[in-house]
């Protein structure tokens, strides 16, 4: 299935590739329920967010289930830029930190696709596990460096929560692939995920 | 003074020795010679490469975009079809896709059909399909998923089928099927002018998250063949508009102690999955059915490249020989030519490996490191 | 259909657990921030990499088209130019050909410049230049050479103007200077519009045959330094209205037995020669000059990488110290910045190396395998 | 100056590169006059045909300087897949036979430029010198393999008609570069060339 390989290969060794865009992944890693039912609508209810993208919506931030305490308080310990890092277990591309970007923003001049996936790592400093959304950046050539592939829990892409092999630019307005974001976005231990 | 160079130029020449004896200055264009069963299409990057497979040699290349995930072959019409996407500044800029027509034997683009900017860009054979020689079934995701289905007798975009849940096209008499994340597969059959008549659905015969079947599926007969990725291979086709799925039988086996075909006692294959790009294949001629294989590592690396190629008897549903990579060489894809004497094709990480599929030897290698192996007949 | 299930997605996460107390989920972009003297870009295929050479870190890219030979930095107004070259289906269909222009801080192409379809689409630094800063000039080739001027005060393409035989843009006050096929350097003069107002040539100082300059020069005060295949190096400037080129001195002792600034003897260059893409470089600053170098192989491989970096003083015209690179490593370009305490870069075959250049000790390395690295202030 | 060994690189190793035309070579290696003159027209007459651009003019083919037998005869030893093949002693860029043309075709689908630039080669099998012409095929993504780098005689840009450093697809409708052809168009040692 995986142009990505490919895509990862070159990202690694040849920065002369244009194949910018022809590659995408994003492996979410959380539930094992969702996208069920006749016509394949994700299903998810209360207590089993899953695996799915995350709608751009700046105005949706509701209380969460249980309390936590923010971004400022994970631990975290190990090289951001190593593929290794415990963000990226479910990271399979380009690290924008190698572009002008970091875990958290864009590089300059790429767009932030409308919808990401969320994914979810163990912490080894605190032994907690977090919800990651990664989120990709678009519209540039290829990032050219720092390329990981960590897909573990890939699935084929009619399950596209944990498929990685999706160009995920959706709402960008190209789908050129640049590279991709690691955001914690809460405790994966307190969302009723294994 | 521009105008004046080129005269001195032309001057130039008259003065030179070149004659009609020597080869034409002129530059001469080649044509890509008629082409046999054992020719395939490589897709490395941007570019299909059209593989001579007895030869071992590339006799033409088309030029893709780089959105485009593999080629759907139409040689009774002497045409191939892509779908492609472009921006106007490369990779920025107005963004127009396309069902993208070639003329086979100039290997040029001929013509294209305008289509709505949704398609996935990425994948394998199954992304794009050629339906009853008539219509070209394109896969999309935005993240919604359709298929947009282009009629390639008019060259007009015809319609948008609605399919959440199912990804690919895999053409079916009538229509085509598509792997769902219920565990099912989807068939969607189309009227004679390309629009939903007909849709039903298999029973669900995998679990998504325990073991789902391949996106990638190869044909076999009036159908397709699926394999999960713990190795159970099903034969899926539509009789009657209900979608089939044969019983699965497994390419591992779990119980060691098995003899192979020539009696020879086999070890256990509790540690080995199937994985790759182009993961297996299928000689419905010969009843050969190949598998990518690697030792060891979960089920999630599916796509990763194997270390060892098996080969099966469809018929027996036994293994017959297997392949071994030497070194740190591996194999991401194979492929069978549709024949009485079907070649196998392999994308290893060194290049291209032609063999001759029933026993497995080596013939010729290519300096062609294209992942994605279709043929062409 | 697929607005509902935007709905379900939405829903979904008004149930999980995303506050503002965590990273947004809205995505947010970086600018560049303030770049300093020791910033350089790097060009490697159709990307240029904004790099800031003391934290050796890329801080932005520039998507550039795969014609662009280089950019043309113009940190003053907070922008960088390039040429580009784009046909509506990547390699084929309608061509296009533009001075590109890039916001620096958001690292995102603004506008663009239409040209004639006859740059050269191809080289280094010496194709694109930033004339008084009110210019662009880029180099064509069809085959007859010529320049095109753009106003980027206007943005509009002002004129083409013929220069047969003279290669590349390198901009004097008031207009550039081309190396020449007789053997000489020609100055162009333009006017306030744009226009050539001025044409002179430099006496005839190489012999194209015997050993010609290079056509990639570096900035030296008014002028540029030329370098001659056999390592004679020229400095070029106008004066008056002629230009004026130096004695020249060699980088070679060809006679051995020369003591370097240390008081050791030397063994002969005879059997050394210059190479690589970007060949030599100079640090007004310091009196810094670089060249690469490597050792046999006729001067008709002045391209190809080099095997050590040698380091001149441009005031005693003397090698200070050597380079050399590690096993089958290679270096094709060098670069200085352009401040007291300049940053020698090279690019080699195992990616970007930076070192402080009065020394040459080694500061650190990138994965970054661009060749053509060009000051950005 | 070379983007070149860049591309070569590419040829070789990366069929995924898309730098498809940023690259294009073409070395002349024969004569030791031309292009001079104050404009730096360039200049040759009887006896003297350099290292130039052959146009593209079906009907020029005067009679030869010299009786020649043409190609024909001309007999040939090794293998047209080797970068070492005698004519491609001035050859730097892909060899045609790689991606469907020959030594003498462009490859289907590509174009030939108008002009192509001429240089001289040794044959060791009958010890004479031939005059190659190295037309440049035009229009289409890298023919992807058969990369080759002999680029003796290789002179700066300002030379042309010895620079492998030029985009050569004049004439066709495209300068992305595909492969390069190596026709025997003359004797090179009946021509007054050294």
């Amino acid at each position: 299935m995986s142009q990505r390989e490919e895509q990862i290969k070159q990202l690694f060794k040849d920065l002369d590739a244009k194949t910018t865009g022809a590659l995408r992944f994003l492996a979410g890693r959380t539930s094992r329920r969702s996208f069920l039912g006749r016509f394949g609508v994700f299903i998810a209810g209360m207590g089993a967010l899953p695996v799915l993208p995350v709608l751009r919506e700046a105005h949706a931030q509701p209380a969460p289930r249980t309390p936590v305490n923010g971004i400022a308080d994970v631990q975290e310990m190990g090289d951001p830029m190593n593929c290794d890092y415990w963000r990226y277990c479910a990271l399979s591309g380009a690290l924008c930190s190698c572009c002008g970007g970091s875990m958290t923003q864009c590089p300059p001049g790429s767009q932030t696709a409308t919808v990401a996936w969320v994914g979810s790592c163990h912490n080894p400093t605190d032994g907690r596990d977090y919800l990651i959304s990664y989120n990709d950046c678009c519209g540039k050539t290829s990032c050219g460096g720092c390329g990981c592939s960590r897909a573990e829990g890939d699935k084929p892409v009619y399950f596209p929560s944990k498929s990685n092999s999706i160009l995920w630019c959706f709402g960008s307005t190209s789908h050129a692939y640049h590279c991709t974001l690691a955001l914690v976005i809460g405790h994966g231990d307190s969302n009723g995920l294994e | 003074m521009f105008q004046r160079m080129f005269l001195v130029l032309g001057l130039m020449i008259s003065c030179g020795s070149v004659t009609a004896q020597w080869d034409s200055v002129v530059g001469e264009v080649a044509t890509v010679p008629e082409s046999d069963v054992h020719w395939f299409s490589v897709r490395g990057g941007t570019t299909a490469f059209l593989v001579d497979g007895d030869a071992g040699i590339v006799r033409g290349t088309l030029p893709l975009s780089r959105f485009s995930p593999a080629v759907a072959p139409h040689m009774a019409a002497g045409k191939i079809y892509s779908y492609g996407s472009f921006y106007s500044r490369d990779v920025y800029g107005d963004r127009e896709d396309f069902v993208l027509i070639y003329d086979f034997t100039t290997a040029s683009p001929i013509g294209e059909i305008a289509l709505p900017a949704k398609s996935a860009g990425i994948g394998h054979s199954g992304m794009i399909g050629l339906i009853d020689e008539k219509f070209i079934g394109v896969w999309n995701i935005t993240p919604a998923m359709s298929v947009s289905i282009a009629n390639i007798e008019s060259n007009e975009f015809v319609t948008e089928i609605a399919t959440p849940g199912c990804a690919a096209v895999y053409p079916v008499s009538g229509g085509f099927l598509m792997p769902c994340g219920d565990g099912t597969i989807q068939y969607i059959g189309l009227s004679d002018a390309g629009e939903e008549i007909a849709r039903a659905r298999s029973e669900t015969f995998f679990n998504v998250l325990e073991d789902p079947v391949y996106d990638y599926a190869v044909k076999a007969g009036n159908g397709w063949i699926f394999v999960s990725l713990e190795g159970l291979v099903f034969e899926v086709g539509v009789e009657g508009g209900s979608v089939v799925v044969s019983e699965p039988w497994s390419i591992k086996s779990t119980e060691g102690g098995v003899p192979d075909i020539n009696g020879v006692m086999l070890p256990s294959d509790d540690e080995w999955r199937i994985g790759g790009r182009q993961p297996f294949a299928y000689s419905e001629a010969t009843g050969l059915f190949m598998t990518v294989m690697k030792n060891k590592g979960g089920q999630e690396l599916f796509e990763k490249p194997g270390t060892e190629v098996w080969a099966f008897n469809m018929n027996t549903k036994r293994r017959g020989y297997r392949i071994k990579m030497e070194g740190d060489e591996t194999v991401s894809s194979v492929q069978l030519t549709p024949d009485d004497e079907p070649l196998l094709v392999m994308s290893t990480s060194e290049g291209l490996e032609i063999r001759e599929a029933r026993t497995g030897k080596e013939l010729r290698t290519m300096d062609l490191d294209g992942n994605l192996i279709q043929n062409l007949h």
